[in-house]
């Protein structure tokens, strides 16, 4: 099969998907095309998207591949999915990320991390499946545990859990600048991209 | 509870020696370490003599303007106190199990591992966001895909959650394996909804579904049917469900079921038509 | 704003949409476009697809537009579909939720709760290895029962079966009802109305 038609093939799997799709389940998919092979062709795809100047881009999260919309057109989906915006309060970021770093964990633990009551914080955050109830913890009175999910990923633009920025050691002063941590779209190399570039600290 | 939210305009409160900045906090350790930061020490130092006069400033501060103050505050307003208290004895030899400890070392390991967490969380607040910054491609399932090989995308929990709503109301009667008396088929129950949506105009509470049945007769069986005359009569596209979503995305509010605007023929029709229906037929004479 | 600028806009609204977008409701979003020109940089965007060899068009359906594949890469989007874990079938849905609150359970039992056959669903629920045959129940006729399998706590992300929330658990995470919110579709939705017959938007 011709590189083209592959491409294409790819291009409409991840925009059908939705979901991230992975470069082995493409590989399956796809006749004649390698896993290892995919990253290459996808990045083509995201070029040809530059080139084209074209607001989408191809991003790497949750273990696999997504097509999401550019940054810089950001305002405008937002007057399309105004009632949608993902909005996080303070109580759901600091939870949320108790939660990633700790999980399987119980409401009591996470308690015990804020100082304040984390039910309803938890509750908002299953609902918008973020979260996931885990299982129970095996110790008396049998309590839910939590854990994140894939959505969280994807929201947060992780390839996977171990690419959360790393939680500062007790001991040291400052914090390291490690916002570098978070998985960057397929756009190859951000400095072609220029003033488009996704730039975590504009965008709010 | 406290949410978190823009400051509070309060410049200072009365005393010389306390200007206290008063913004909405995430609770006391928050509340503890703004006060450390704003005495420029270190957490490890924990001055806890100054510190706990400025926490209990702060609180007579919330309740003069009113504001509800969350029993965490006063639970470390006393733990601020016993450790004052602590720390204002000699070492004791009486304690033998607390010997040597710091009374504030355990207070000081909470505030660095929640400071450890707001960090990164300020961090993840940082990173560009799905549906926020940027947005996923959703397109739907190809036109191509057979109506009957499309798939719902729910999840189990989502579809439970409703579910068992309901079944909980239901008195525990007789299990599913003794309820002969009782033959409910998902057919009459599809009917008996629509006919219901009809009623009500075309619209219809996911809950009312249930109410509006005399009493007596919410069997779990019934229940049961109606629930799958429910998925049934939305994948037949009979009628919608809906429920409202709030601000920031997550469902909220009654989930309800709309007619869709076909009208009674098409989707009278649309029942008919629907192969797993008739093999409730076929057992209505059973 | 320029054209270029205009089409990269409407295009990243159809594809993060998920449902169809009217004329009038990208002309209000997008600047400068009027709604009678939104046909025409539709169909810019839909020869451009053509021109790129891409296997994607956007249609004209009930309500707006709408970006679909083409149908010459539909049997790879079967593939794709066919295999998401998370996602069953309706009748697999209910077939299981009944499973795991009722195992083991008889395959009579099942379909009186469902009041259609189970055989085929249960089958392909045991093919995909998320219920299991448990063995006899001791009556007359010895008929199968079924239970769920360790791939179905996998796919639900569930320790062991005791890990299913129970009905309290589950109530205690529900928000409560809510009667002034905006109505809006959710996920449970049915496919689109009016699906049997779109174009393809038309070229001019």
């Amino acid at each position: 099969m011709e590189r083209s038609q592959q491409k294409q093939i790819v291009e409409a799997l991840i925009v059908a998907a939705g979901e991230p799709v992975s470069a082995a389940r493409l590989a399956e998919i796809v006749p004649a095309l390698d896993a290892s092979d995919v990253a290459g062709l996808v990045a083509e795809i995201t070029r040809d998207y530059e080139d084209q100047g074209r607001a989408l881009e191809i991003w790497e999260v949750a273990g696999g591949y997504q097509l999401r919309t550019h940054a810089s057109v950001a305002p405008y989906l937002r007057l399309l999915h105004r009632e949608r915006a993902l909005r996080l309060s303070r109580a759901a970021l600091e939870t949320i990320a108790i939660v990633a770093y700790r999980q399987p964990i119980t409401r009591a633990e996470v308690e015990h991390v804020r100082g304040v009551e984390a039910g309803p914080v938890l509750k908002s955050l299953v609902d918008r499946k973020l979260v996931r109830i885990a299982g129970h913890r095996e110790v008396p009175g049998r309590p839910l545990v939590y854990a994140t999910t894939k959505r969280f990923l994807e929201v947060f633009g992780l390839g996977k859990l171990d690419d959360l920025p790393t939680l500062r050691e007790v001991e040291e002063l400052l914090p390291p600048p490690d916002a570098a941590a978070q998985v960057t779209p397929l756009e190859l190399e951000s400095a072609e991209v220029g003033e488009s570039a996704p730039s975590p600290s504009e965008l709010h | 509870m406290l949410e978190s939210g823009t400051p509070l305009a309060v410049g200072s409160v009365a005393g010389p020696t306390c200007a206290i900045k008063l913004s909405l906090f995430e609770g006391p350790l928050d509340l503890l370490l703004h006060l450390i930061r704003e005495n420029e020490m270190d957490v490890t130092e924990l001055p806890v003599a100054q510190i706990a006069g400025q926490y209990i400033e702060y609180l007579n501060l919330m309740e003069e303007l009113q504001l509800d103050v969350a029993a965490e505050y006063l639970v470390m307003a006393a733990t601020l106190a016993w450790i004052k208290s602590r720390m204002l004895l000699p070492p004791s030899e009486n304690d033998d199990d607390e010997e040597g400890l710091d009374p504030r070392a355990e207070l000081i390991a909470r505030l660095l591992e929640y400071e450890r967490f707001k960090e990164v969380s300020e961090q993840l607040g940082e990173y560009t966001r799905e549906g926020r910054d940027v947005f996923k491609a959703r397109v739907p399932e190809s036109a191509s895909t057979p109506e009957g090989e499309r798939e719902l995308e729910v999840s189990l929990m989502t579809l439970l959650d409703a579910f068992r709503r309901v079944l909980a109301r239901v008195p525990t009667g007789p299990g599913l394996h003794e309820v002969e008396g009782e033959l409910v088929t998902v057919y009459e129950r599809m009917l008996a909804i629509m006919d219901a949506i009809g009623a009500e105009g075309g619209s219809l509470e996911f809950e009312q579904l249930f109410a509006s049945d005399p009493e007596a007769r919410l069997s779990r069986p019934l229940v049961v049917a109606t629930f799958l005359a429910l998925l049934e009569l939305v994948r037949v596209a009979a009628l919608r469900v809906y429920q409202g979503l709030r601000e920031d995305g997550a469902p909220e509010g009654p989930i309800r079921l709309r007619r869709t605007e076909e009208g009674a023929e098409e989707w009278r029709r649309r029942i008919a038509d629907d192969p797993r229906v008739h093999g409730v037929k076929s057992q209505e004479g059973v």
